[in-house]
């Protein structure tokens, strides 16, 4: 409001020395038509609002250098300038929320039968469960870092086996695998009833990480595998009973 | 106080120069009795602390004088305040009388000074603080705010509970669909006599048992059941007089047909 | 306004500093975090989102003195960080100033008042302006968001108790209310003690939210007062200032 003629000729006199000085006054008048712009602006827009006799190329060079390594950058996009926060500070720039979901059945059961029968191929889960996995069952069970890939059965395919984790033993309280219960156990907690066939069994589980005879160690194209296609060619159609 | 002049002029906003004697005025610019007696005040060029309030309150006496005079319409306030300034006016001229229960003119006229000083100072403020860089007037903040991104990161939740039920359940129904399957062999007596009434009924002749039996045993662990329910349904059968059964030794085959009407009795 | 060459001289300084000694991670994303924020921000904002072990303190510090003499500076208003455009550059940034209703001199008067003696009356505003407030000075001034009403004095009447907002804080760049220009002169000169009867004894206005003792919460229905009549009963006849 008051006295704006005077800082104009201060301006005008400062441009004057922009080169001796170390930081050209221009510099800050950028700086400061950049950061208060709603919009991106290109150079006409910010030379027409600068004092006459700045060099624009050079002073946006100058400038860019300055920002480069700083947590805001001087970015220019569609031939336009404006201030950008940092790439590789994006994660700064996010409110990062845990969002708490619970596991569906579906997923549930495979990593149940993941505990008990490890080391456990798809086909092997299939098998149990009576239907196809679903790709998204195994992400949704390697994301939560419960299972993890062990190695390979050697059989015909070399399908990936399964186990569990140690986050998996710490977010179900377990103090080893073995604490899973055993038949008896799931009986007497009226989790299953007593109509069972001879001969069915409830398997003593164990995630020790040696492989096992039947097992090869993954190879270096595995570990990435956690969400990628499963090994095994699908073979369609799967839901099964046996 | 005769050389002010007062001249009433709506269209012209209140501006008084310190060089300038006539005090132009525009009644309307005034923000009541007390800013017209701070303008007054200021035509003394004196300090406020020292000013003289007789002096003041004649000046405004005259002024509200004027104004009636050119049959202007003072507010209420205006009139008052006159009023006021009038009787402080007299307090101030006469000897103070005998002590009375009020505060003295001094009093009063000390506090009027006060709060035209009060008033000036909190004017001064305003004048600072308005003319203190504004955002949006003078400052700027970042014309292009950079949204903060809302990521969930998912938290998987499960009970040892869910684990367990899901996994008995599971195994259990699987396990249940192949008892099913096996029912259907292993016969009940009943089941067992319906299925060799109906194998008897076209062996006239002398069979084997288990030769009819075996079209029916898919599976070899459900031999022997199937043997047992209808051997012993057989033996029910004989004792009815429907079929007739012989064997010639220990452990060697089991012969069967159907008893014919006039037989006599199995072997 | 006057005095660039010293800043440069600092400025000089600073980027020797800078290009010498590896900036600290924690001023990049201090700059981010703020640079994107439409709000200032206050440090239990800024600690909460940086990295543990950050000695904020001596980094707003360090910011603080690098963006001093740039076209950008980090102030301190209401309590909270921000950048904002530096204060000499107005004559730049004039065709970005937003069209701004004026304030009359009225509601000027009345904002001071209320800024330096807040909690305080509509009467006691009334009787340092000497004129009784009309209506429409309060409502603009509760339109800018920069005063509120706080509450309720416990004296007959029960009337609203005014003060001002953090929006009034950050609009006129001020750190605290304590801040307030001439606020000293206005104390030294016993004029914001009362020498009058009128219930003046407040010698320091605070905007602290916390009701004073001689305050009463307002209640339901006068947060709606906000542009509602005011509670003393009119007694007619009064100039208004406008």
């Amino acid at each position: 409001m008051m006295g704006f003629a005077k800082p104009r000729i201060v301006a005008a006199e400062e441009e004057a020395d922009i080169s001796a000085t170390p930081r050209a006054e221009a510099l800050r008048f950028i700086e400061a038509l950049l950061f208060a712009a709603a919009e991106p602006l290109d150079e006409e827009t910010l030379a027409a609002r600068l004092p006459e006799g700045v060099d624009l190329t050079s002073a946006m060079r100058a400038l860019q250098a300055e920002y480069a390594t700083r947590g805001v950058n001087l970015v220019r996009v569609a031939g336009k300038w404006s201030f950008r926060t940092a790439k590789d500070l994006a994660w700064l720039m996010a409110r990062e929320a845990i969002e708490q979901k619970k596991l569906s059945r579906a997923a549930t059961e495979t990593l149940a039968i993941i505990a008990y029968h490890q080391p456990v191929t798809r086909a092997e889960i299939e098998d149990i469960r009576g239907v196809s996995t679903s790709k998204g069952t195994l992400d949704v069970l390697l994301e939560t870092g419960w299972i993890r890939p062990r190695g390979r059965r050697k059989t015909p395919g070399r399908p990936i086996t399964f186990g569990t984790t140690e986050a998996f033993l710490s977010h179900f309280g377990l103090e080893s695998i073995s604490d899973l219960p055993g038949l008896e156990e799931l009986r007497s907690a009226g989790l299953m009833d007593g109509q069972l066939p001879a001969g069915f069994a409830v398997p003593v589980p164990s995630d020790e990480p040696a492989l096992r005879e039947d097992e090869d160690p993954l190879e270096p194209g595995d570990l990435d595998l956690g969400l990628a296609p499963r090994p095994e060619p699908e073979d369609g159609g799967q839901t099964t009973d046996d | 106080m005769s050389e002010e002049q007062f001249a009433f002029d709506p269209e012209v906003t209140a501006e008084r120069a310190s060089d300038e004697p006539a005090l132009i005025v525009d009644v309307e610019g005034f923000e009541g009795p007390l800013d017209l007696l701070l303008i007054l005040a200021r035509q003394q060029k004196v300090d406020l602390a020292k000013i003289s309030i007789l002096a003041l309150a004649n000046q405004y006496l005259a002024f509200i004088e004027a104004a009636r005079q050119l049959r202007m319409e003072l507010a209420a306030d205006y009139l008052v305040m006159a009023a006021w300034l009038a009787y402080l006016k007299s307090r101030l001229l006469l000897p103070e009388a005998a002590e009375g229960p009020g505060p003295s003119a001094e009093d009063l006229a000390a506090q009027l000074a006060f709060r035209l000083r009060r008033l000036e100072a909190f004017r001064a403020a305003a004048e600072q603080l308005v003319t203190r860089p504004q955002l949006n007037r003078e400052v700027f903040a970042r014309g292009a705010p950079e949204p903060i991104r809302d990521i969930k990161h998912p938290e998987w939740t499960a009970t040892l509970y869910d684990l367990l039920s899901a996994y008995a359940a599971q195994r259990q129904k699987h396990a249940l669909a192949r008892v099913r399957f096996a029912k259907r062999t292993v016969w009940s007596l009943a089941e067992a006599r319906a299925a060799v009434e109906r194998l008897i009924g076209t062996a006239t002749e002398w069979s084997r048992l288990d030769e009819f039996l075996i079209a029916y045993v898919v599976e070899p662990a459900q031999r022997a059941t199937v043997l047992a329910s209808s051997f012993a349904a057989t033996l029910e059968l004989v004792r009815e007089g429907h079929a007739e059964v012989h064997q010639q030794g220990a452990f060697t085959p089991i012969y069967l047909r159907k008893r014919a009407a006039k037989d006599d009795e199995a072997a």
